[in-house]
C-alpha cells in the first residue's frame, strides 16, 4: 500500500511539474498567477498522501496551512496586481 | 411573531458556533484527547472572532438551512463531478473539444450569501466559470457554448434558493410582483 | 547515495545558484528573492545534516535552528521589502 | 610616580595653554595675566629644579603607559639647559607676542598653542626615555602646526603642509627606531655614556639602522641637510613663532634630540664605533656651508635668517658629532649661544617689519636712524653670529675649534673658518645699510606704535633683553653661573660619568 | 519501495534546482514572485521528506504565504508610475561573468567536498537532547530545543521580530497599496468563513507545539495570513500605530518572554531556568504571547503604521 | 547581584528597554533612554569592573550547559568592548536628542525612532561581544544588521534609503555566508560552543570550507577592503549620531566575532597562509582607504573612508599572530571606537551648524565652532596614532609585534598609515583654521548648544587619555588572551 | 482488504483527474478554459484522493479532517478561479 501512495504521490509531483511549465510560460499574469491555485490542490493532495504513507500526522497539518494560505498568495496577486504592470 | 433581543441572538449564535468550533477542534486533534481546555478558549475566541464578520441572522442563526443543506449536497456532489468528468473528457481529448463563450446571466437571488453560493456553484459545475459580477448580471464563461447555459444555471439558481428559505420566498415575492 | 546528504547537496547547489543571482542581477527585489533561497539551501543543508544522525528521530537542534533562522529571514526580507517600498515612493515623490 | 615637580613644569604651560583657548578675543588682560603669570611660574619652577640639580639632587618622575613602557621625567644638566632656555625665552617671546599680535584676530587659539608648544618642549627637554622623547616630540609638531599656518594666507597654508610632511615623517622615523630598539632591548632610558644594555646581543647592522631612523627623525627638525627642507617655507609664520621654530623650540629639539641619540641612547663610543658620528659630522659641515650660501642670495629678512639658523644649527650637530669634550662643550653652549642671538635677530625683524613694514635686505637703508635700539640689537645678534669676540658666537666657535684639534679633526676648523666668512658676507651688508646709508622718504608702510619711543615697548623690551643676554653670556662666559659652565658640567658627566 | 522513494527523492531535488534556476532567471519580477512562491511549496514537501514537519509548518506558512504576499506588495508599489528606484543592467562583461560564474561553482564544490568528507555518522547534539526531554518544559524535541534548551535563541529571535516592525515603521507609514475591488463579493464570503477557522487553526497549532510538530510561529504565520487576508478583502482596515496599545500588543510576546527570563533570573534560579513543575505553564504562556506578537508583526510588516491623518482621507 | 547575572541582564534590559521605548508615547522617549542608557551603562562598566577583579565570567542560560545549552562568556575583551559601547553611549544620550530636534532633514520620526533602534542595536552588540556560542552569535549578527540598517535608513533622504538597502543586502548576504559555515561547522563537530569546538575539530575539508565562509561573511560586515564598498555611503549618509554607532561600534562587533572563531576555535588546527591573505587586505585597506579619503570633498565621507582604512589596522592581527599585536589590535579597536564617534559627532554639529559638510567650504569655521573643530583636532591625532593618544598606544604594541617577527612590511603599512591619516586629516583642519573670522557672528556668540558639543569632546579626550591608560585594558585583555596566543 | 482496494481505486481515479487538470493546463488555448480544467478537475481528483485516504485512516476524525481540508481546498479554489478570471477579463478589457 505504502508503494502505491507513495508512486501516487510521486504522480501528483509530476503532474505539478508538468503545470509549472504553464506557470514558467505564461504568456498572461493570469496563467502565472495558477501556480498557487495548482500546488493549493496537488500540493495538498501529495501531502496527505505523504502523511499516510509515511504515519505522519503532521504532514497533514501542513496540508491545512496549505490550504488556508495558498489563498492568501492567490488573493494577493489579483488584488495587487495593479494596472500597467508587467 | 417572535421578538428576539440582539444580545440574546448574539449569545444563542455564540453558543452554537463555539460548539461547532470544538467540534472542528476534535476534527484537527484527529480525535486526541487532551487539550480541551485549550481548544475551548480557542473556540471560543473563533466564535467570538466570527460574530463580526458573520452577524447572526434573526432566524435561523446560520445562513442555509439544514434540510435544504441536505437537499443540495447530493445535488452538489453530483455537479461538480460532472464538472471534472466533463473538464477530464475534453483534457483528454485529443481534437481539444472547446467552443468557449462568455454569456451575461440576469441573476434573481438576492445579494450577500446566495449570491456567493451560486458564483461559487456554478464555478464548480460543468463547462461554466462565473467571471464576475456586474450590477444583477454576472458574466459567465463557458467551455462549451453550444448547449443551453441559460436553462443550467436557472436550475442552479432554484436550488441556491431553496437553500435560503427566507430569501426564497422573497424571491417568490419579488417574481410575483 | 544516502538521501539526507543527497538533499544537502542540493543545497549546496541552491546557495550556489542564489550566490550567481546575488551578484549578477541588480534590481533589489530579485536580490532579495536570491538571499531567500540561498537561505532555503543553507538550511536544507543543516536539516540534511540533522538527518543524517543515526536514530529514529532526526537531530532537533538542526531543526530549532533552521525555525529561528526562517523567522529572522522573513524579519529581514519584510524590512528590506518595505524599505524598498519606502524608496520607490520616494522616486515618486510621495512622502 | 615619583617627584610631581617636573610634571608640574610641563602642566603650568599646557593648563594654560587650554585655559587661554577657551577665553574669547576680548578678555585681554585675563589672557595676558594667564601667559604672564604662567610664564613667570615656570620659570620660577624651572629655577628650583636648577638649583636642586645643580646640589647633585634627582627628580624623577615616572607613569607606566604599557608594558614596559613608560612615561618618564628625569631632568639632568643636560634637561635643564634645553629647559631653562626654552622657559627664558618663552616669557620673553610671549611679552613680544602680546605686543607683536595686538589686534589681530584669534589671539586666544594663537596663544594657546603658543603655550602648548612650550609644554611638549619641556617635555623634550625632560624626556628620561626615548618613549618619552617620542611622545613630547610629535606633540610638538602638533602643537607648532596651526602656529606656523596662523596667518591662515595659502603661503602661510602651503608652508604649514610642507612643514607637516617633513615633520610628520622624521617623527615616523624616530617612531620606528624607538619601537625597534624597545623590541629589542626593552626600556631605552637615557643614560649618560648609552642606554644599551652590557651584552645586548645586536649586530652592527642592525644598530646601523636604528641610529639612522633615530638620527634620520630628529634630524629633520635639526634642519639638517637633505631634511631642512621645510624651515624656509615656514618662514611666513608671525616672527614670534619665527622665533619660537628657530631659537626656542624646533629647530633646538631637533638638535637636542641628536645630542641625547648620540650620547644617552648610543654612546658615543658605539656611535663614532658604527661610524654614525663621521657621518653626522659631515652631513652638518654641508649644512653649514649649505645654509650660509643660500643665506647669501636672499633678500628677504626671514628667509636669511631661516637659512642662516639652518647653518647655525648644525654647529650643534658638529659639535657632538666630532666627539670630544670640549667639542661637545662647544656644540651645546651653543645651543643657548644660537638661541639668544637668533631670537633677537628675529625680534628685530619682526620689529622692522610691524614698525616700518621693512621686510627686505635692501630695504635696510638708513633703518639704524630710524629705529636705533632695534638696529643695535641686531648688529649685536649678527655680530655674535659672525662670531666676533667677546660675544656669545665667539665662544661657541672657539670652543668648537678647539675641539677639532682636540678630536684631531682639523679640518672642521677650515669649515667654521668659512662658515664665518659668509656669515660676515651675509650680515655686514645689512649693517652697514641700515648705519650708513640714508634712510628713504617714506618707509614701504611705516605705523606709530608709540608716541615716544621707535616702537612698541613690548616689541623693543624683549629685544633688548634678548640682545643683553646675548652679549652677557659671551662677557661673562667664564663665570660659575654661564651656559659655558652648565656645559661643562654636562660633558664632564658625558664623559667621565 | 526503494525505487519509488528514489525517485520521488530525485524527482524533488532536481526539481528543486530547477525552480530555483527559473525564478531567479525569470525575466520578469512578478514571475520571479510567482515561480518563488511555488520554489516555497516545493520546500515545504521537501522538509516533509526530510522528517522535519515543523519547518514544512514554517515554510508552508511562510515561503509559500507570507513572504510572497509581501513581495507581492512590494512590486505593487514599485510598479505604481514609473519609480526611480536604482535598478541598473544586469552584469555586463564576460570576465566579470565567468569570474562570478567561477564563484558559484567554487562555492558548489567547496559545499560538495565539506559535506562529503563529514565524518559519518555525524557527531550530533540529538543524543544531549533526548534524555533530558522529561526535564525540559515541552516533549516535542523541537520545541524543547527552542522553548526550553535554546530559548535564549528563540528570546533574541522575537526581539528581531519586534526590531523588523520598529525599523519598518520607523521609515514612515507604508499602507497597504489600494487593492483592486474585483470580485470583492465572493472573496469577502470567503474571508468570513475562513477567518474564524485560522483562529482556530492558530489555537490548534500553539497546543500540538507543546508535544507534536507545531508552535507559535507557525501559529502566529496563520493569524497573520488572516489578518492580511482581512485587509486584502477590504474588510478590515490596518491599524493606527500612532495608538500605544497597538505598540504594546505588538511587542506583547517579547514582554513575556523577557519578563519570564528577568524574572526566573531574579527569583534566584538563572535566566530561563523554569522551576520544576512551572515549565509547561510559562512556556504556555511564552508560545501565546509569540503567537499574538507574530500575527501582528506580519500584519504590520505587510501594511505599516497608518498616520491618523492618512486614515482620514 | 550575581556577576554571572549580569550578563543576561546586559543583553535583556537593552532589549527590554526598546521595546517600551518602542511602546512609549514619542514624547516620553528621549528620557525614558537617556534613563537606560545610564542603567545599561552602568552594568557594562560593574562587569568590566567585576572581569578585572575576578577574572572570565560564565554563565549557561536555562542552566542548560553547553554543548546543549547555550553560554555567555565575559572575557577581557568582551569586558573592554562592552565598555567601550558604554562609553560611547553614555556622550551619545546626550548628544542625540540635541542633535535629532535640530537637524531638519531628519523627519521628526527619526528622533523618536532613534531611541528603540540603538537600544536594539546596544542588546546586538552586548550579545555579540558576550556571545559564547556560533548560532546565538548569528541571531545577534542579524539583530545588529537590521538595527543598523534602520538607523542608516533614518536620515531619510534618498541617498540614506539607498544606501541602507545596499548595506541591508550585503549585511543578510554575510549572515547567510556565516550560516552556512556554521552548519558546516555543526556538521563537522556536533556542538556550537565556541570552546568546544575548539577543543574538538580537525582540520578536515568541512572544518576548511566553514572557516572560509565565516571569515567571508563576518568580513563582508566588517567591510574589509574589497567588501568595503557598502560602508561610505552608509556611515556617510546616515545620521550623525547613528555614524557614530556605526562606525564607532558596530563594525567592531562582527571583527570581534571573527577574532574569536580565528584563534579560538581554528588557530588550534593551523591556518595555513590564510592569515597572510587577511594580513594584506588589510595593507591594501589602509592605504586605499586613507587614499579615498583623501579625495573626498565631504567631512562624513571623509570619516567614513577613514574608517575603512582604520578597519584594516585591525586586521593585521591575522598576520601577526603574537600577543603584543592582539594587544594592539584590541586597543586600537577601542581608541578608534572613541575617536570615530567623536568625529562623527563633530562632523554632524558641523553640518547643523554651517547647513553643509563641504571640506572647500570651510573657510575659518574653527573661528565659529572652536570646540568642535577641537574635538576634530583631538580625534585626529588619536586616528593618526599620535602620541599619546590611545591609537599610539595602539600603534607601538602592533608595530612591536612587528619588529619582533622581522614583518618589515608590516612595519611601513602601520607608521605609513599614520602618515596617510595625516593626509586626510590635516587639510581638513587646515581649511578649518585658515580664512578669517566671520563679522555677522558676534564674538563668543554659541552656534550650537553644549548639549551637542561637549559629548563628542568627551568622547575625543577618552581616545587621548586611552594612550595614557592603556595599562588598563591591557591588563583585562592578558586574562582572556586566546591560548593560541600565549 | 475490500477497504484497501476500495481506497486504491479511489486515489487511482483521483490521480486520473490530476493529470487530466494538468494536461488541462498545458493544452487549454487561453486563459478562461485553464481555470476550468484546474478548478475543476483537480478539486474531483483532491476529493476522491482524500476519500480514499479517509478509508485507510482509520478513525472518523481523520476522515473529518480530510473531509475539512478538501472543503477548504475547494471554496478557496472556486473563489481564487473567479478571481482569477475576473482579473484575466479586466486585463483583456484595458
Amino acid at each position: 500500500m505504502n508503494t502505491l501512495l507513495l508512486a501516487a504521490a510521486l504522480l501528483l509531483l509530476l503532474t505539478i511539474l508538468a503545470g509549472l511549465w504553464r506557470v514558467v510560460r505564461g504568456p498572461t499574469a493570469a496563467d502565472r498567477m495558477l501556480a498557487a491555485q495548482l500546488f493549493g490542490t496537488s500540493g495538498v493532495g501529495t501531502l496527505l498522501l505523504l502523511a499516510e504513507a509515511w504515519q505522519q500526522p503532521a504532514l497533514r497539518d501542513v496540508a491545512l496551512i496549505f490550504a488556508l494560505l495558498a489563498v492568501l498568495a492567490l488573493v494577493a496577486f489579483v488584488r495587487l496586481r495593479h494596472e500597467g504592470a508587467e | 411573531m417572535r421578538i428576539s433581543l440582539p444580545h440574546h441572538r448574539y449569545v444563542t449564535a455564540l453558543s452554537w458556533r463555539t460548539l461547532l468550533a470544538l467540534w472542528l477542534w476534535w476534527i484537527l486533534a484527529e480525535g486526541e484527547g487532551g487539550g480541551w481546555g485549550f481548544g475551548l478558549a480557542f473556540a471560543l475566541l473563533a466564535a467570538l472572532a466570527s460574530l463580526p464578520l458573520l452577524p447572526p441572522a434573526p432566524w435561523p442563526p446560520l445562513g442555509p438551512t439544514l434540510r435544504g443543506l441536505l437537499r443540495f449536497i447530493p445535488f452538489f456532489l453530483w455537479q461538480s463531478l460532472q464538472g471534472g468528468v466533463d473538464v477530464a473528457r475534453r483534457a483528454f481529448h485529443p481534437r481539444l473539444p472547446l467552443a468557449p463563450a462568455i454569456i451575461h446571466y440576469p441573476l434573481s437571488l438576492a445579494p450577500g450569501w446566495p449570491r456567493i453560493f451560486f458564483l461559487n456553484t456554478i464555478s464548480l459545475l460543468p463547462g461554466t466559470l462565473a467571471v464576475s459580477l456586474q450590477g444583477d448580471r454576472v458574466q459567465v464563461h463557458l467551455l462549451d457554448g453550444r448547449g443551453d447555459p441559460h436553462k443550467a444555471l436557472r436550475q442552479v439558481e432554484e436550488r441556491v434558493a431553496d437553500l435560503f428559505i427566507p430569501h426564497k420566498h422573497a424571491m417568490d415575492e419579488k417574481e410575483n410582483g | 547515495m544516502n538521501m539526507a546528504l543527497w538533499f544537502t547537496l542540493v543545497g549546496a547547489a541552491l546557495a550556489a545558484i542564489a550566490l550567481h543571482a546575488f551578484f549578477s542581477r541588480r534590481h533589489p527585489l530579485r536580490r532579495l528573492i536570491a538571499l531567500n533561497i540561498m537561505g532555503s539551501g543553507i538550511f536544507l543543508v543543516l536539516i540534511g545534516l540533522a538527518r543524517l544522525y543515526p536514530g529514529t528521530l532526526p537531530d532537533p537542534v538542526p531543526h530549532a535552528m533552521v525555525l529561528t533562522g526562517i523567522v529572522v529571514a522573513v524579519s529581514a526580507t519584510a524590512f528590506g521589502l518595505v524599505l524598498l517600498r519606502r524608496l520607490a515612493r520616494l522616486g515618486r515623490g510621495e512622502t | 610616580m615619583g617627584d610631581w615637580l617636573p610634571l608640574l613644569v610641563i602642566l603650568v604651560s599646557a593648563l594654560a595653554g587650554l585655559a587661554i583657548f577657551t577665553l574669547r578675543q576680548q578678555q585681554h588682560g585675563l589672557r595676558i595675566g594667564l601667559n604672564l603669570g604662567a610664564a613667570v611660574l615656570k620659570l620660577s619652577l624651572v629655577g628650583v629644579l636648577l638649583a636642586g640639580v645643580y646640589q647633585g639632587k634627582e627628580y624623577s618622575f615616572s607613569l607606566p603607559l604599557m608594558e614596559g613602557a613608560e612615561l618618564l621625567l628625569r631632568p639632568d644638566p643636560l634637561a635643564l639647559l634645553f629647559l631653562t632656555l626654552s622657559a627664558l625665552l618663552w616669557l620673553v617671546t610671549t611679552i613680544y607676542a602680546i605686543g607683536y599680535l595686538e589686534g589681530s584676530p584669534h589671539r586666544s587659539r594663537f596663544f594657546g598653542f603658543f603655550s602648548l608648544c612650550v609644554s611638549a618642549t619641556a617635555g623634550i627637554a625632560m624626556a628620561g626615555n626615548l618613549l618619552t622623547f617620542l611622545i613630547f616630540f610629535e606633540l610638538l609638531t602638533l602643537t607648532t602646526w596651526p602656529l606656523v599656518i596662523h596667518r591662515g594666507t595659502r603661503k602661510a597654508l602651503h608652508g604649514g603642509a610642507i612643514y607637516l610632511a617633513y615633520t610628520l615623517c622624521g617623527g615616523a622615523l624616530l617612531f620606528i627606531g624607538t619601537v625597534w630598539l624597545y623590541t629589542l632591548v626593552g626600556p631605552v632610558v637615557f643614560t649618560a655614556g648609552g642606554a644599551l644594555p652590557e651584552g645586548h646581543g645586536l649586530s652592527e647592522h642592525t644598530l646601523r639602522w636604528i641610529a639612522f631612523l633615530l638620527l634620520a627623525g630628529v634630524g629633520v627638525k635639526a634642519a639638517l641637510v637633505p631634511l631642512h627642507g621645510w624651515l624656509p617655507t615656514a618662514m611666513v609664520a608671525p616672527a614670534p613663532v619665527s622665533a619660537l621654530l628657530h631659537a626656542v623650540a624646533v629647530v633646538k629639539a631637533g638638535a637636542f634630540g641628536v645630542v641625547r641619540i648620540l650620547y644617552d641612547v648610543l654612546g658615543i663610543a658605539l656611535a663614532q664605533a658604527l661610524g654614525v658620528t663621521t657621518v653626522l659630522a659631515v652631513l652638518a659641515a654641508l649644512t653649514i656651508l649649505w645654509g650660509s650660501l643660500r643665506a647669501l642670495a636672499q633678500d628677504d629678512i626671514k628667509r636669511r635668517l631661516a637659512f642662516s639658523t639652518i647653518s647655525q644649527v648644525s654647529y650643534i650637530t658638529l659639535g657632538a658629532a666630532m666627539v670630544g669634550p670640549i667639542a661637545l662643550v662647544g656644540g651645546l653652549v651653543h645651543l643657548v649661544h644660537q638661541g639668544l642671538m637668533k631670537i633677537t635677530l628675529f625680534f628685530c625683524a619682526g620689529n622692522l617689519a610691524e614698525t616700518l613694514g621693512v621686510h627686505k635686505v635692501s630695504e635696510l637703508n638708513g633703518a639704524g636712524k630710524r629705529m636705533p635700539l632695534t638696529m643695535l640689537a641686531f648688529t649685536l645678534g649678527a655680530l655674535g653670529m659672525i662670531g666676533l669676540p667677546p660675544l656669545a658666537g665667539f665662544i661657541s666657535k672657539w670652543y668648537l675649534g678647539i675641539g677639532a684639534l682636540e678630536a684631531g679633526q682639523w679640518w672642521w676648523i677650515g669649515v667654521l673658518v668659512l662658515s664665518s666668512a659668509l656669515n660676515a658676507a651675509y650680515f655686514l651688508p645689512a649693517i652697514y645699510r641700515a648705519w650708513f646709508r640714508p634712510p628713504p622718504e617714506t618707509w614701504p608702510e611705516e605705523r606709530s606704535l608709540s608716541a615716544r619711543h621707535e616702537t612698541s615697548l613690548m616689541l623693543l623690551l624683549p629685544t633688548l633683553f634678548v640682545a643683553g643676554a646675548s652679549l652677557i653670556t659671551g662677557l661673562f662666559a667664564a663665570s660659575p653661573n654661564s651656559p659655558l659652565a652648565w656645559a661643562e658640567l654636562i660633558v664632564r658627566r658625558e664623559y667621565f660619568p | 519501495m526503494s525505487g519509488v522513494t528514489l525517485a520521488l527523492d530525485l524527482l524533488l531535488g532536481l526539481s528543486l534546482v530547477w525552480l530555483a534556476w527559473r525564478t531567479l532567471a525569470s525575466p520578469t519580477l512578478f514571475g520571479a514572485i510567482v515561480l518563488f512562491i511555488a520554489f516555497g511549496l516545493l520546500m515545504a514537501l521537501v522538509w516533509a521528506r526530510l522528517d522535519a514537519p515543523d519547518i514544512a509548518l514554517a515554510e508552508a506558512a511562510v515561503g509559500a504565504g507570507l513572504t510572497g504576499v509581501l513581495l507581492l506588495a512590494a512590486l505593487a508599489d514599485l510598479q505604481q508610475g514609473d519609480n526611480l528606484l536604482p535598478v541598473r543592467e544586469p552584469l555586463r562583461g564576460w570576465l566579470l561573468q565567468l569570474i562570478l560564474a567561477l564563484c558559484a561553482l567554487g562555492l558548489f564544490t567547496l559545499l560538495t567536498l565539506a559535506l562529503l568528507g563529514l565524518p559519518s555518522p555525524p557527531p550530533s547534539l540529538a543524543g544531549q537532547v533526548l534524555p533530558r526531554l522529561d526535564g525540559a518544559g515541552a516533549s516535542h524535541p523541537v520545541t524543547a530545543v527552542l522553548l526550553d534548551f535554546r530559548a535564549w535563541d528563540t528570546l533574541l529571535e522575537i526581539a528581531v521580530l519586534l526590531l523588523a516592525v520598529v525599523a519598518a515603521w520607523s521609515l514612515g507609514s507604508h499602507p497597504h497599496p489600494n487593492p483592486r475591488i474585483v470580485g470583492s463579493e465572493v472573496l469577502q464570503g470567503l474571508v468570513r468563513v475562513l477567518l474564524p477557522f485560522a483562529v482556530l487553526s492558530a489555537g490548534y497549532l500553539v497546543w500540538r507545539g507543546g508535544f507534536a510538530p507545531g508552535g507559535a510561529f507557525q501559529a502566529g504565520t496563520v493569524l497573520a495570513a488572516a489578518g492580511i487576508l482581512l485587509l486584502l478583502s477590504g474588510l478590515g482596515r490596518p491599524f493606527n500605530g500612532r495608538h500605544w496599545l497597538w505598540r504594546a500588543l505588538l511587542a506583547s510576546g517579547l514582554f513575556i518572554f523577557t519578563g519570564v527570563a528577568l524574572g526566573t533570573l531574579l527569583l534566584g534560579g538563572g535566566a530561563l531556568d523554569y522551576p520544576a513543575g512551572l515549565g509547561y505553564g510559562l512556556i504556555l504562556a511564552i508560545e501565546l504571547g509569540l503567537t499574538l506578537t507574530i500575527g501582528l508583526t506580519f500584519i504590520a510588516l505587510y501594511a505599516g503604521e497608518q498616520d491618523a491623518a492618512e486614515e482620514r482621507e | 547581584m550575581n556577576p554571572a547575572d549580569l550578563l543576561v541582564w546586559l543583553v535583556l534590559l537593552p532589549v527590554l528597554l526598546a521595546a517600551l521605548l518602542f511602546v512609549a508615547p514619542e514624547g516620553w522617549r528621549t528620557r525614558l533612554g537617556q534613563l537606560g542608557t545610564l542603567l545599561c551603562a552602568s552594568l557594562a562598566l560593574l562587569l568590566a569592573w567585576q572581569v578585572l577583579q575576578h577574572g572570565p565570567i560564565s554563565v549557561a542560560l536555562g542552566n542548560w550547559q553547553p554543548p546543549l545549552g547555550i553560554r555567555l562568556h565575559a572575557d577581557g575583551l568582551s569586558a573592554l568592548m562592552l565598555a567601550l559601547t558604554a562609553l560611547v553611549a553614555l556622550p551619545l544620550a546626550a548628544h542625540a536628542p540635541a542633535w535629532f530636534v535640530r537637524h531638519e532633514a531628519a523627519q521628526s520620526r527619526a528622533g523618536a525612532f532613534f531611541w528603540p533602534l540603538w537600544m536594539f542595536q546596544w542588546a546586538a552588540l552586548n550579545l555579540l561581544f558576550l556571545a559564547g556560542d556560533l548560532f546565538n552569535a548569528y541571531v545577534g549578527l542579524e539583530l545588529s544588521g537590521l538595527a543598523a540598517v534602520a538607523l542608516v535608513a533614518l536620515g531619510g533622504q534618498r541617498a540614506a534609503l539607498e544606501a541602507a538597502l545596499r548595506y541591508l543586502l550585503l549585511a543578510l548576504f554575510g549572515s547567510m555566508l556565516y550560516l552556512l559555515g556554521v552548519a558546516l561547522l555543526y556538521g563537522a563537530g556536533g556542538v556550537l560552543d565556541l570552546t568546544l569546538l575548539g577543543a574538538q575539530l580537525e582540520a578536515d575539508h568541512a572544518s576548511r570550507a566553514a572557516l572560509l565562509l565565516i571569515t567571508l561573511g563576518l568580513l563582508i560586515k566588517t567591510a574589509l577592503l574589497p567588501f568595503h564598498f557598502w560602508l561610505p555611503a552608509a556611515h556617510a549618509n546616515a545620521p550623525a549620531p547613528v555614524s557614530a554607532i556605526l562606525s564607532g561600534l558596530v563594525v567592531k562587533a562582527s571583527f570581534v566575532l571573527l577574532l574569536r572563531i580565528w584563534f579560538e576555535i581554528f588557530h588550534p588546527i593551523g591556518l595555513g597562509g590564510a592569515g597572510e591573505v587577511l594580513g594584506a587586505l588589510g595593507i591594501a585597506a589602509i592605504i586605499w582607504g586613507s587614499l579615498q579619503a583623501m579625495r573626498q570633498e565631504r567631512i562624513k565621507l571623509l570619516v567614513a573612508w577613514s574608517t575603512v582604512a582604520q578597519l584594516g589596522y585591525l586586521f593585521l592581527i591575522f598576520a601577526l599572530a603574537v600577543e603584543l599585536a592582539w594587544a594592539g589590535s584590541v586597543l586600537h579597536a577601542l581608541s578608534h571606537g572613541l575617536a570615530k564617534a567623536a568625529l562623527f559627532l563633530a562632523a554632524g554639529n558641523i553640518v547643523l551648524a554651517l547647513g553643509h559638510d563641504q571640506i572647500h567650504r570651510l573657510h575659518g569655521a574653527a573661528g565659529k565652532l572652536p570646540l568642535t573643530f577641537f574635538t576634530v583636532a583631538l580625534a585626529g591625532v588619536s586616528l593618526m596614532g599620535l602620541p599619546p593618544s590611545g591609537g599610539f598606544a595602539a600603534k607601538w604594541l602592533m608595530l612591536q609585534a612587528a619588529i619582533d617577527l622581522g614583518r618589515w612590511p608590516y612595519v611601513v603599512a602601520i607608521i605609513g598609515g599614520s602618515l596617510l591619516a595625516a593626509g586626510y586629516l590635516f587639510p581638513l583642519l587646515r581649511h578649518a583654521l585658515a580664512g578669517t573670522h566671520d563679522p555677522r557672528q558676534r564674538e563668543g556668540e554659541r552656534l550650537l548648544s553644549r548639549w551637542l558639543e561637549f559629548p563628542p569632546l568627551l568622547l575625543a579626550t577618552l581616545a587621548l587619555l586611552l594612550g595614557l591608560m592603556a595599562l588598563l585594558p591591557m591588563s583585562l585583555l592578558s586574562g582572556g588572551m586566546p591560548v593560541s596566543l600565549r | 482488504m475490500i477497504l484497501a482496494l476500495l481506497a486504491t481505486v479511489l486515489i487511482g481515479a483521483g490521480l486520473i483527474f490530476f493529470i487530466a487538470g494538468t494536461l488541462g493546463l498545458l493544452r487549454f488555448p487561453d486563459v478562461l478554459c485553464r481555470i476550468h480544467a484546474l478548478t475543476k478537475a483537480d478539486n474531483i481528483g483532491l476529493g476522491l484522493v482524500a476519500a480514499g485516504l479517509a478509508l485507510l485512516g482509520g478513525s472518523w476524525a481523520v476522515a473529518f479532517k480530510l473531509l475539512l481540508i478538501w472543503l477548504l481546498v475547494m471554496a478557496a479554489g472556486t473563489t481564487a478561479a473567479q478571481l482569477v478570471a475576473g482579473h484575466s477579463q479586466a486585463e483583456d478589457e484595458r
